[in-house]
């Protein structure tokens, strides 16, 4: 019989999109819109089958290693591997994409080679950021795609401000990702005192020898980097402005899978490489998490612009991961990621149904919007579905999430705040009902609102809405689909050992 | 003996013939009559130098072995081969981008590339030198030659570049020899060897330090770092790309190259020159890094670059290493290979505009040399996938390997990389054609060489940046 | 035979589900079922549901009760279990739940059918009634949990059914807020046990069972201080605060007024305000187990009972006045569990949910949403079903007799019962008097048949509450003459036809009372409405959330964001300060460069003479 | 009296000379006159040259050398500048500094 993980590659999964990409720029390509589109459209879609693939052969310690040499001289190899976490990171990841590449069709007037081009470049980035194996590798993924990010927010973003939102967003995660890469220098140089072998292998780090301190200090630096992209609240202020100002299908990117590339980085590094120093840290995190939660949930209550609310409650719910996540522990530890993913395909089902609300009524001021219920049912149905998943209704994705998140710093083991910051944690299920039906209740809700919608959605969007919605509730009925994934990550010792 | 001085001195003498033959065909003229071709001249004379210039690049790689000359006043190791290659090659690259200067200037062509190869001759005579005294002279000769390059172009903006850089490094010419005189009384030398030995033994006084920060600050000119920095942006916006070209490279590559023999016997025993440097570098970089944020002038904004890039380099000889020195190299070979690429994009749409600002760098009719430029610029600002990506992992990794000391200086470079950045975006996103700027302009490229040079630096750039390890393994096999 | 009902009950409970969702797929893709059979389907699982939870009640009183489990979430010992779990408690509520909403669901069949978004009502409607059941057979407090949330979701999409009305959409909107609240407490409260639980059980998994409750209790009481453990309670019981509209969270019921009237029928009997009651049952091992929770727990029920009987005095619309009799007759049910009188509970919900039921609906036969006061009438049937609700007759004469037993021991609590269910009759005959009967206007057959039906129930109950063994029945003579007061008032009213007068006289013909004692009450019913009006704004709650709101937004925008754009403005600030140092003068250039060389020099300088003076000078 | 000039009175002479003309270059406006002042700290660096040929015993010439190479070096310079400024003058006509600054 056929052995099908013979065609399973882990360069080829993660450098297909941008093979594509490249042919949608060459010459010879025809330059006809229609054409570029549907061709990168079925791009991302074979993709995403082939990325299935990986799923469905997947069986347990399935770890595809792929690692030429790099930059021999600090033994760094250009190495790719995928294990349980990153699977379901990149499952989202292209489901997210193809959803993104299907709401495209009606955001995308102009430049449509280039944004599809670049589209497929960023897919590449964020898959090599997903299922890179060597930490060099890992930040090379990580600073590279800042570049299409950059392009896609500037030059088709929907904002007024959409070049210096762009530019607010690069310069803070490049600046972000420079103290990462003193933290990767850090930490790969002390290895090579504590070892003294030069490594570059995430898996293979073993800083035992290092004292907590030092620990604590490469910690630190890393979680700037990855605090950025995440967000951790003082340093979040780029994500409303670059959420808001770029076209739907990125922001439906941006935050369903780009801020997941954060908490990814957190689980891989501080939490796998660096437990030592991380059990010290992640008590203060906690707070700063139960900060995130509650502080931006206020905001986005705060906010008029649908897209901004959107935005913020991203924030909320990335600190609900950073909370699993500091816990240490596999409860908290499979809530995150959870959650990550259930947080994931809302916000990008959010930001979809924000984008055919700014499509057909050119409106994002909240107080303008209303009676788009009466005017677009089948919007509203999709849409009261993935609010109520994202306030954590019970048999949807986000409850799931949420409670396991909570319940892992409930029972972390590393001191009692944490635990009091899981409780504190909870009221945000009132808060995050208040600015979700804010939304629901002033948006759809009421009499009509001064812009006029002339039609309920297209099919494309009714793909896409369907497939989040279809999603969720198989998430939220069913959440040992991915909670057995991640059932074989062990801890030891309130440390994650692969 | 004779035999092994001709096998060293083989790139030199090629230089100097063909800066002969140069004079000869240019005061001659025999093909001037016979010919109604107008460009002839140039051609030949292009030919003429490109011929040289890459014997000497193949002497350099043809002399085996390392060698100490002329009673130890000229050492050539492989570190110098290495340095007066990459100086061959920007100047290679500068001939190929002259089309547009010399067009003004059809018949003092012969100038012009007499003044290059003397430049070239001077650059890696500098990075052979052991001794002060033939340091001093080859350093002059190269910049003697870079004087007149700088004013050569017609027009009154290139005379005063010129004198510019004449004023300001004469001044820090001045300064080097200062320093260079008190160590001289010192140790009673001029050749490195023996003062490396002297002060090796001997406490180092107040006055040693002194004469060492006068000489970097004399040579740090050259880099364009403070206390002689502002001269940069004066100077890059005044003169002709095919000469910054040769002016952003060649001085870099010499001056690095004569910092680390420099720094790693003559200066290299007082603590307060690593501070200096450090602060200086710092100083510089800020400046550079914050200077270009509301610059407009495309040739300013590279400048500042220029500045920026350099004092970088130098920060990471502030500690003194062999992986350090490695590490700058290296960094020197990225950042010349993406430098030259923008300006071979400025050379390509410089004609069109007096002044070059930043609207209209999407005046190309190529996307695909657009593209490159970009990538040229975001290689500057170091985004990955460009070799400026792996410049500078080796940069904060050498600075981190010398301790935790460091890492408030660390901190404070990635702040000015994010500030770096900001600019090297505005340029990348130059290329951009948006409402304003859509008036297409068809013209036709006037200098044939500058897009396969823009595409070839890109490539380089890109190739680095992907596969770097066998440069970087060279880099380091350097100063071990 | 009875064992098949039991073994299929999960069935029947997910039947709605399937129905909603067929609704739901159905109107996604546009196929549109005719209304006659969405209507069929829907009776057929209300009517199923009657069948199989009576079947099953029967079954569980012979042969104990049923549990079936599986697993919903399971990472290490963090286990969490759905499935069904039967037993008397169970049944009984969902033989109620069916019951009512079988014919709440006939009623609806008429009174929505004008209504163009009727399938989504049903849809709503089937959606309850699974919400409800699942909560109902929950074998666990996580499971209760769930229910308790969709139950709570499924009242805001009802309360905001009418939702291009941006009055109805905000009501649904603030009681599902304040709903959310008690959720959240609840669902504190529940981690909270299972983190005590993790600590110290010796059991690997936790599941809070209600199967091994008792344990559970025990050892949460075991390991917690005496404040924690109030601690713990108090944020379970906030749940069945918020959900059965006791003070002060009970204005979300005034609020959920705004739904369709029979969606108001099936909130205030069977679904959303049992649920209260149904968890304080099965949270009564943990609840006994701490003396002042229990008296907590009956004085907060009593108080409710007061406060809102003289809320509801001061009501004039019909609608508010039965949602502020429910809070007040929620409030007597959760004393009597806090009294330990389950049965009497029990009896008094399904009791109050017919009758309450019964009022809705006849309320609902003859005026629609759009009546006001001034055109208000009411049906023959508001006024038997209003003598049920006084305790003047069926069934609530019976309950009210248990009420008086139960509250013996404690004379106070005697009086202040006595003055409750005297103000029940005060307000609910107000409303008798206040609106004409129905004239004219016959209504629809289905439902009559609905209406009539409860009434028949409520009337049998009478015979089937006299159950318990009783006392002198006290009540039973008070409300005889009080009977006799309100018919004579009634004929009064009846001939003279002036109901202001009666409204402003009250109910005693005495008019020593009217001057001195109605005075008095007056103004402690003027108090209470204050407090009312205060709570039912929510005034502290929205001011601090939007105190907290504002605050939030302003660090965010004047603050943080503010801290990075001055770092922008800083930065191009310097820039072109430099810019104005960069004087294109080669002479200044040089002249800074002299400055800086100096000043390193200085530096080098002061360096080496402070080191020396710190050696001692030279040698 | 000549007897007591030492090694440190050239010495200082130099330092002098070469602050006087860094001096020169920074303030004065006329660019003959900053040419001038550069041959100022060209001269004081000669001096210093002259200055350690004369005094240590043990140096070969070297001193005098270099003194010679960069008074021809300095010449050179003086060349280029005056040509470069002539160049310039021919443009603007004046002689003062502050008038070429226009790029």
């Amino acid at each position: 019989m056929f052995d099908f993980s013979n065609i399973l590659s882990l360069p080829v999964l993660v450098f297909l999109p941008l093979v594509f990409g490249i042919i949608i720029l060459m010459p010879f390509f025809p330059n006809n819109d229609i054409l570029i589109r549907r061709f990168a459209k079925g791009c991302i879609i074979f993709h995403f089958i082939y990325a299935l693939l990986f799923w469905i052969f997947y069986n347990n310690g399935f770890i595809s290693l792929y690692a030429p040499d790099w930059i021999k001289t600090l033994g760094i190899s250009f190495g790719f591997a995928m294990d349980e976490l990153a699977l379901v990171f990149t499952l989202l990841t292209t489901i997210v994409f193809t959803l993104a590449g299907i709401a495209s069709k009606l955001h995308i007037r102009h430049g449509q080679r280039y944004y599809y081009a670049l589209l497929l470049f960023f897919e590449t980035t964020i898959l090599g950021i997903f299922n890179a194996s060597d930490i060099f590798t890992f930040f090379l993924f990580w600073e590279l795609e800042l570049i299409p990010a950059y392009f896609l927010i500037a030059y088709w973003g929907e904002g007024g401000n959409a070049k210096k939102s762009a530019m607010k967003f690069i310069l803070y995660t490049f600046l972000g990702s420079l103290f990462m890469l003193s933290g990767l220098i850090l930490l790969h140089y002390f290895n090579f005192l504590a070892t003294n072998t030069l490594n570059g292998q995430i898996g293979l780090y073993n800083l035992d020898k290092v004292s907590p301190e030092l620990q604590v200090l490469i910690s630190v630096l890393l979680l700037i980097g990855f605090g950025v992209k995440l967000p951790i609240v003082p340093i979040h202020t780029w994500l409303p402005d670059a959420h808001t100002d770029a076209a739907t299908p990125i922001s439906m990117i941006l935050a369903g899978i780009l801020l997941k590339t954060g908490a990814y980085a957190i689980i891989r590094f501080n939490l796998q490489t660096l437990p030592e120093g991380f059990k010290y840290i992640a008590p203060v995190l906690a707070v700063f998490a139960l900060i995130n939660i509650i502080y931006t949930a206020l905001v986005a209550y705060a906010q008029t612009d649908i897209k901004r609310i959107v935005a913020y409650s991203s924030i909320s719910n990335m600190g609900l991961i950073l909370l699993g996540i500091c816990s240490m522990n596999i409860i908290g530890l499979s809530g995150a990621v959870f959650h990550s993913v259930a947080h994931g395909l809302i916000t990008a089902g959010l930001f979809a149904v924000c984008g055919i609300v700014l499509l057909r009524c050119r409106e994002r001021n909240i107080n303008k919007l209303g009676g788009i219920a009466a005017k677009m049912p089948r919007l509203f149905g999709f849409a009261t579905v993935i609010i109520l998943a994202s306030i954590g209704l019970p048999s949807l994705a986000g409850f799931v999430g949420e409670v396991i998140s909570i319940t892992g710093a409930l029972a972390s083991e590393l001191n009692d705040y944490t635990k009091f910051t899981a409780l504190f944690a909870l009221p945000v299920l009132i808060l995050s009902s208040c600015y979700m039906l804010k939304f629901l209740h002033k948006g759809f809700f009421g009499e009509e609102g001064e812009c006029k919608p002339a039609a309920d959605i297209a099919n494309h969007e009714f793909v896409i809405l369907v497939s989040i919605v279809v999603l969720l509730f198989i998430l939220g009925c069913f959440p040992a689909s991915i909670l057995d994934i991640i059932q074989n990550i062990s801890v030891t010792n309130g440390a994650v050992v692969w | 003996m004779v035999n092994d001085l001709i096998n060293i001195f083989i790139p030199h003498i090629i230089l100097i013939l063909t800066i002969i033959v140069q004079l000869v065909l240019g005061i001659l003229k025999p093909y001037s009559l016979t010919f109604k071709y107008k460009d002839i001249n140039i051609r030949i004379s292009n030919i003429v130098t490109v011929i040289g210039i890459i014997g000497a690049t193949a002497g350099t790689l043809y002399s085996q072995g390392d060698y100490a000359g002329f009673n130890y006043s000229i050492i050539v190791t492989s570190d110098v081969k290495a340095l007066s290659i990459l100086v061959l090659i920007c100047g290679l690259v500068s001939v190929f981008l002259n089309t547009n200067l010399l067009r003004g200037n059809r018949q003092g062509c012969y100038k012009y590339h007499v003044l290059v190869l003397t430049a070239l001759l001077g650059g890696i005579c500098a990075l052979g030198a052991n001794d002060f005294l033939t340091l001093f002279i080859s350093l002059e000769c190269m910049s003697f030659a870079l004087y007149f390059l700088i004013a050569f172009p017609k027009g009154y903006p290139s005379k005063e570049a010129g004198f510019k850089y004449l004023i300001t490094n004469a001044v820090s010419v001045a300064f080097f020899l200062f320093g260079v005189s008190y160590i001289l009384g010192l140790t009673s030398s001029l050749n490195f060897t023996e003062i490396t030995q002297i002060f090796e033994s001997e406490r180092c006084s107040i006055i040693y330090a002194i004469a060492s920060i006068m000489i970097f600050i004399g040579l740090g000119m050259k880099l364009a770092l403070f206390p002689f920095a502002n001269w940069i942006i004066d100077v890059y916006a005044g003169s002709e790309s095919s000469v910054l070209n040769l002016l952003s490279t060649v001085p870099k590559i010499v001056v690095t190259g004569v910092l680390i023999r420099l720094l790693s016997g003559v200066m290299g025993f007082n603590t307060e020159i690593n501070a200096v440097i450090l602060i200086l570098g710092l100083i510089t970089a800020l400046w550079a890094n914050i200077y270009a944020i509301k610059e407009n002038n495309v040739k300013k904004l590279l400048a500042c670059s220029s500045a920026a890039n350099a004092a970088y380099m130098i920060i990471i000889l502030a500690v003194f290493s062999s992986f350090a020195a490695s590490a700058a190299v290296f960094y020197l070979i990225c950042y010349v290979f993406m430098n030259m690429g923008a300006f071979a994009y400025v050379n390509m749409i410089e004609p069109e505009c007096k002044l070059l600002t930043l609207d209209k760098l999407s005046q190309t009719d190529s996307k695909l040399n657009a593209a490159a430029f970009a990538l040229c610029c975001l290689g500057l600002a170091g985004l990955p996938a460009t070799s400026g990506f792996i410049g500078k992992i080796f940069l904060l990794y050498s600075l981190l390997q010398s301790g935790l000391i460091l890492l408030p200086i660390v901190l404070l470079l990635l702040i000015l990389f994010t500030i770096g950045l900001y600019f090297y975006i505005k340029l990348a996103r130059g290329i951009i054609k948006t409402k304003q700027t859509a008036i297409h302009h068809h013209y036709k490229i006037l200098n044939s060489f500058s897009r396969p040079v823009l595409l070839l630096m890109a490539l380089i750039t890109v190739i680095i940046g992907i596969l770097p390890f066998n440069l970087l393994a060279r880099c380091i096999l350097l100063f071990q | 035979m009875s064992e098949f009902f039991t073994d299929n009950l999960i069935w029947v409970i997910l039947y709605p589900l399937w129905v909603f969702l067929l609704i739901g797929t159905g109107r996604l893709f546009a196929v549109r079922m005719s209304k006659k059979l969405l209507t069929l389907i829907t009776l057929t699982g209300s009517g199923l549901g009657i069948l199989f939870s009576g079947g099953a009640l029967i079954n569980i009183l012979q042969s104990g009760s049923k549990e079936f489990v599986f697993t919903f979430i399971k990472i290490q010992n963090f286990l969490i279990q759905l499935g069904v779990n039967i037993d008397k408690l169970s049944a009984v509520y969902l033989l109620l739940l069916f019951t009512i909403s079988f014919f709440i669901q006939l009623y609806s069949s008429s009174y929505m059918s004008r209504e163009p978004k009727y399938y989504r009502y049903f849809g709503y409607l089937n959606l309850f009634n699974f919400a409800m059941g699942l909560l109902l057979v929950s074998p666990n407090l996580f499971q209760i949990y769930i229910g308790w949330e969709l139950v709570g979701l499924v009242s805001y999409l009802l309360i905001g059914f009418q939702y291009t009305n941006p009055l109805k959409s905000t009501a649904a909107v603030k009681a599902f807020i304040i709903n959310r609240i008690g959720d959240t407490a609840l669902l504190t409260g529940i981690l909270c046990i299972i983190y005590i639980m993790w600590t110290y059980s010796v059991s690997e998994f936790v599941t809070l069972d209600f199967s091994d409750f008792n344990i559970i209790s025990s050892i949460v009481y075991a390991h917690t201080n005496n404040f924690t453990f109030t601690i713990l309670c108090l944020l379970l019981f906030t749940g069945v605060i918020v959900k059965s509209a006791q003070f002060p969270f009970h204005t979300w019921l005034q609020e959920a007024m705004k739904a369709p009237t029979p969606v108001s029928a099936l909130i205030h009997s069977a679904t959303m305000v049992a649920a209260g009651v149904f968890l304080t049952i099965r949270l009564l091992p943990l609840l006994t187990l701490s003396k002042e929770i229990l008296i907590f727990i009956v004085i907060l029920g009593m108080f409710t009972a007061l406060f809102c009987s003289l809320c509801a005095i001061c009501q004039n619309n019909v609608k508010s006045v039965l949602a502020y009799s429910t809070s007040a007759n929620l409030g007597l049910m959760i004393a009597a569990v806090g009294f330990g009188n389950i049965d009497l509970a029990v009896i008094y919900l399904i009791v109050h949910g017919f009758i309450k039921a019964a009022l809705f609906l006849s309320y609902g036969m003859t005026n629609n949403e759009y009546t006001d006061d001034t055109g208000t009438t009411l049906p023959p049937s508001f006024i038997i079903a209003s003598f049920a609700l006084a305790g003047l007759a069926f069934a609530g004469l019976n309950c009210k007799e248990l009420f008086f037993e139960t509250f013996k021991q404690n004379t106070f609590l005697r009086i202040e019962f006595l003055l409750t269910a005297f103000m029940c009759a005060v307000y609910i005959f107000k409303l008798c008097c206040k609106y004409p009967l129905a004239k004219g206007k016959r209504p629809h057959a289905r439902e009559q048949i609905s209406v009539w039906v409860f009434l028949l129930i409520i009337t049998a109950g009478t015979f089937a509450v006299y159950g318990s063994q009783l006392g002198f029945p006290f009540w039973t003579a008070f409300a005889g003459a009080l009977t006799a007061i309100i018919i004579s008032i009634k004929a009064k009213e009846c001939k003279e036809g002036k109901i202001t007068q009666i409204c402003s006289e009250g109910f005693f013909i005495d008019k020593f009372y009217s001057r001195y004692i109605y005075s008095c009450y007056g103004k402690i019913t003027d108090i209470a409405n204050k407090i009312e009006l205060y709570i039912s704004n929510n005034k502290f709650l929205v001011s601090f959330v939007k105190a907290a709101v504002f605050i939030a937004g302003n660090i965010e925008k004047y603050i943080l964001d503010a801290a990075v754009n001055l770092c922008a403005i800083c930065t191009k600030f310097a820039s072109r300060e430099l810019e104005h140092a960069q004087t294109r003068n080669i002479q200044t250039y040089i002249a800074y460069g002299v400055l800086i060389a100096g000043i390193i020099f200085t530096a080098i300088l002061l360096t080496y003479a402070l080191v020396i003076n710190s050696l001692g000078g030279i040698g | 009296m000549l007897n007591n000039i030492g090694i440190y009175h050239y010495l200082v002479l130099g330092l002098i000379l070469f602050l006087t003309g860094l001096c020169g270059v920074v303030i004065s406006k006329n660019i003959i006159k900053i040419l001038i002042s550069i041959e100022f700290m060209l001269t004081a660096v000669n001096i210093n040259f002259t200055t350690f040929g004369l005094y240590c015993k043990n140096l070969a010439f070297d001193g005098y050398i270099f003194a010679l190479f960069y008074i021809a070096a300095g010449a050179v310079e003086l060349a280029i500048a005056l040509y470069i400024f002539y160049a310039m003058y021919r443009e603007k006509q004046t002689s003062n500094i502050e008038d070429y600054g226009d790029v």
